[in-house]
């Protein structure tokens, strides 16, 4: 709890709090209209993970970058993406963020800085990076975070854009989200090292590993990586521990996984744990239950949106593909 | 017996596992979870961590590895999760397993398989939904196959597993759970022999895969009204059964080529070329083409629906061919 | 003046650089060496490490650098040594950059061209000498450029900087010393526009690349015979100037389509099925093909010359289909 | 020089000089005909590398197996190529190992363990490590050596592949061959670390950094890293320090080269150092120049018989396409 450690006042947790329980809120129900056969195709939830996606991006400005990956809920509402025109993407309407071509996988916001979820295993951490060139380019101060998990860094690519980052102290942050599985596969049965974030040594960079249920923690793991990217001192691995409480995907059982994983995660659960500090900060508890008041209206209200949203129309299902030249470029 | 493709797709790598112990399979979550379609569950229990093994999310190297192996006399059957994923394994399929037999003057053999589910409608927009069958048939050195019948899996995978050259197998997504009679016994089926799924004599649908079967329900509808379709599952793509291509075109001089995947540089194109510059004098009408639109795989359902061919665009296809 | 290709390429990317600064360009060995062609020479003590940067031989990180760059607003310029490397960085070209215009319903442009030396002929062997068009053009959402002379690369290369999509721009490497005239001062020649090479009656040339040149080789042989052959240089791939290819067939009625690259699934598959489907009635004989093998390119330099079509090729290939 | 060290006695310097002369004279004449346009295509020379690949083929037994690179007539030679096939190879004749399909980038000879040079940068690593899987499935105690660059360990796949040999024990030694660049570029300009061996942290196995030009250093790193993949304890990565003589291909300049990098290679040539040390112990000036008259008529005979070779025949272009059903896959 260095420095920085005096901003997580009270305000700043009411806002953590508030972010977390709204990506808990929307997945929870986008999780009983997947079951109820209301949504199409796959979602993959980030519940339990909360504190990692928030923690990191209350270090980020406005005007700072994410990409995400295909459990890209959390990133995307942390860093500010709307419930409504997200769930409404969830729902394959026009009135999503990518007007139903993108989906789950695929939440982008360019103005809120959410340059992508992805449905590509590390597909966008060399996005990232470019990002994070851009900015360097530009001469801008601003930062990119590459979220990404624990199975992802096992990708060529990985290695690839740390290695330039590293070399031209672009200004970026690794986030390496370790839930300890890739789908069913425990991560230390696929690699040979303790943690992920040593992999930093072999760019000469720094890299920590941090306790990802606490989202303070997690702030100031983040910050710090932040601050030094922006000062142009380049690229860090910051690694949070957290826990996938549902399977791979909404519906899995994740039998190959033992019962302790989960009563464990359950035990370190990010908004409790946040919810326990506030009151001891002396936030009321009512201030507290008004929160999940407003946040449970605002996913009613997200989902309402998007059941009464229309569907595109088939006729433009060439739409979007081309900037210039679309239909020709499409028909041919 | 009635069996899904899956189930017959893991009878075939079970007995060829069985009945050689240097077939082995290797990929993301096909071990300890036994795939993520069911395909090798129990595997691992029954062979062990060191033929059924569990890869990290590193397709370009295990893929690599994969072939390094059978360069060594290994027999691997290489799972990628999704065809889509071809894109961060390319190297290892196309420069090294296709061309090396070729560029060492035959020193090297490469019985390798890989195998991935593709297709479309199951809502999982553009990174998980594409038919890339036609990347995989312009790579000289790959033989690739695309089954449509649990039967056909069984006794195409067996072959493909049995023979020497790397083979692309591609199995159908939302085929897996298709419940079908499958022969008892051992059995194979060759690479590179056509089916005919149903005879006729007014037009030719030449296709594969999941299309097989809204070629069918196409034919059926076409019949109600008087056209009588052949219909021909290709079942491998490379080496093509040009006999039977050749066969069914003489017999109903008009064709329809149908096919999930993109349409621009798709299987069919190289199949409408063909029949046309070989068998001009055979047709009655240029060959047509029913086929995926040259766009990325929508999310949305409605959007998806009108991006692939259904039974009635077969249909469409089919009349607009014979001018009715 | 005249120029050769490569220098023409410089200039275009010079003139582009210096006209817009959120142009830069990126790939291995273009910065202090000034590409391995030596197209860049001189460009990086002009315009900075920042802006021509030498990247680590790490093809999929830089590409997808590059696409991430092109998302906040760069224009990015990236250089595979050869077009063979696809092989290790096709997903941020293929899931990436041509997918997220439309997977984001347009909130995203990605204005990043990729360049590449293509082809064979330098007796590079298999991994080396591919000409792989058809596999891009098989992308939805990648523009496809082959020039084949200096004026046209140089034009074509400024149209597609500033063009919005995703472009795939290949160059031929044997074309890369070929001295020709360049306009004067400016000017950019729009993607998506063919150019006649020669005028003729008789029969269509269709082709693009160094494929051109020994189209128009073959037009002089069968001139001579009484051919008069018409020789369309498509330089565009996607989008398709169709409407220059139709002109060309309904004036001839015969059509030959020329590619170096793997004849199997190739473009001119997907030209000779759209011209069949489309202007059957037009045609007098089926469209014809001469293309490269089905096979890897082979080192030695009679087979890799019996590989790929020559002049000689084209001509007979011309006569087949006239029937002579 | 540690334990093994014994076995460097005059018998092994006779043979790792005699493998080093036969590298450096096969190219010596190679570049000589491609200068004079006897060869077509392009070659990439080993020379100054010798003592790496020798000092690293010395470590193995025949039974053990090597992957090479576009660089590669020095790894095969070292490990028991013959001359004559390699020289027909280059000049693109029948009689060569790839019965002129592959060239210079492509020699593999499988009977010696040369699973084959490779035109992808990196391509061999995987396939190394998939040899290496091979022994281990089959209870071989064979070893494969994956050889590459330094500017290779920046692709991906050594990444990927390294965790998984790491992660498996595979029978496998890395040989970075570190002559600090890829093509033009300076390997200090494209990563952030000293060495490139450093990168072992990252998958928690043994990683040295040694002199490349002394063929009893490579030779005793090397054998460490062979005794430790053979009795099952997995990877190591061995990076040898050397210099490429030429430029990048055979003809280019090395403008981009500052004049020093050659005067300080020359200055360690790998041979002369062999040579030294020899007559220092006691081996016969004439001795050895009966080997170098020996290599010269070697070298020369494997010229004629290359040069008198038959080309392929044009009609065969289509052979050893597919191993089965050849035609018809080729065909259509
Ligand atoms: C290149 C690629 N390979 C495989 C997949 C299939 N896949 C999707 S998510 C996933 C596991 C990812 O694990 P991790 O990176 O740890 O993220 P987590 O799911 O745990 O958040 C896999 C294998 C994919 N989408 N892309
Ligand atoms: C994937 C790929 N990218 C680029 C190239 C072009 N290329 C061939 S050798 C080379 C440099 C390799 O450097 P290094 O690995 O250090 O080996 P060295 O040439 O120094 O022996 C490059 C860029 C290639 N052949 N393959
Ligand atoms: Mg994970
Ligand atoms: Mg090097």
């Amino acid at each position: 709890m260095k420095k920085g450690a005096e901003k997580c006042d009270a305000q700043w947790y009411l806002e953590a709090y508030t972010r977390m329980v709204r990506i808990r809120d929307f997945e929870t129900k986008a999780a009983d209209c997947f079951t109820k056969s209301e949504l199409a195709g796959n979602i993959h939830l980030y519940m339990g993970e909360e504190a990692s996606g928030v923690g990191t991006c209350l270090a980020l400005k406005d005007t700072d970058y994410i990409t995400s990956t295909h459990r890209g809920h959390g990133h995307c509402i942390a860093k500010g993406a709307k419930t409504d025109k997200m769930m409404a993407e969830l729902f394959g309407k026009e009135t999503g963020y990518c007007k139903g071509r993108g989906g789950s996988m695929h939440i982008v916001d360019v103005q809120k800085g959410i340059l992508g979820a992805n449905g590509i295993v590390a597909g966008g951490i060399a996005l990232a990076a470019g990002s994070a060139m851009a900015s360097q380019y530009k001469g801008e101060d601003s930062v990119t975070v590459a979220f990404f998990g624990d199975a992802a860094s096992n990708q060529g690519v990985f290695h690839e854009t740390v290695n330039m980052a590293a070399t031209w102290k672009l200004p970026i942050v690794f986030l390496i989200e370790n839930n300890q599985y890739g789908v069913s596969t425990e991560i230390h049965r696929v690699t040979n090292t303790d943690t992920m974030a040593v992999r930093a040594q072999a760019y000469n960079i720094p890299g920590v590993t941090v306790d990802g249920t606490d989202v303070e923690v997690v702030y100031h793991a983040v910050s710090e990586a932040v601050a030094r990217a922006r000062k142009g001192d380049g690229p860090s691995i910051v690694e949070t521990m957290v826990y996938r409480y549902q399977g791979h995907y909404c519906g899995d059982p994740a039998v190959y996984r033992p019962k302790e994983y989960l009563a464990e995660g359950k035990s370190k659960d990010p908004i409790d744990k946040a919810k326990k500090k506030m009151l001891k900060m002396g936030i009321k508890e009512s201030e507290i239950d008004a929160i999940d008041a407003k946040i449970a209206q605002e996913i009613e209200g997200a989902y309402q949106f998007a059941k009464n949203s229309p569907d595109p129309d088939p006729a433009a299902v060439i739409d979007y593909m081309y900037s210039s030249d679309n239909e020709r470029s499409v028909l041919r | 017996m009635k069996t899904s493709i899956s189930k017959a797709i893991g009878q075939a790598l079970h007995e060829e596992m069985v009945r050689d112990e240097n077939v082995f399979i290797l990929g993301e979550d096909m071990g300890v979870m036994g795939n993520v379609f069911g395909i090798t569950r129990g595997f691992r229990d029954e062979f062990g961590a060191k033929r059924v093994i569990d890869t990290p999310i590193s397709e370009s190297g295990f893929t690599g590895i994969a072939v390094g192996a059978a360069m060594r006399g290994l027999r691997p059957v290489v799972e990628w999760m999704y065809d889509d994923f071809i894109t961060v394994c390319l190297d290892p399929v196309m420069n090294q397993a296709a061309k090396l037999r070729y560029m060492t003057g035959g020193q090297i053999t490469i019985p390798v398989v890989f195998r991935a589910p593709i297709g479309a409608g199951r809502r999982n927009a553009g990174q998980h939904s594409q038919c890339l069958e036609a990347l995989f048939t312009h790579i000289p050195g790959l033989k690739v196959v695309c089954p449509s019948t649990a039967a056909d899996a069984k006794g195409l995978l067996k072959a493909a597993i049995r023979d020497d050259d790397p083979v692309v197998f591609l199995e159908h997504k939302l085929l897996y759970a298709k419940q079908e009679e499958i022969p008892d016994g051992e059995y194979i089926i060759p690479l590179g022999k056509a089916d005919v799924k149903r005879p006729g004599k007014d037009v030719t649908i030449i296709t594969w895969s999941r299309q097989v079967y809204f070629a069918l329900e196409a034919a059926q509808t076409l019949a109600a009204e008087g056209i009588d379709a052949e219909v021909l599952d290709l079942r491998t793509l490379v080496p093509l059964d040009w006999d039977a291509v050749r066969e069914s075109v003489c017999k109903t001089h008009n064709v329809v080529i149908v096919e999930e995947g993109v349409k621009r540089g798709g299987v069919g194109a190289e199949l409408s070329a063909q029949i046309t510059e070989d068998l001009f004098d055979e047709l009655d009408a240029p060959v047509g083409r029913v086929a995926g639109m040259n766009v990325v795989s929508p999310f949305s359902p409605v959007l998806e629906d009108a991006e692939f061919p259904h039974p009635e665009d077969i249909v469409a296809g089919v009349k607009k061919t014979l001018g009715r």
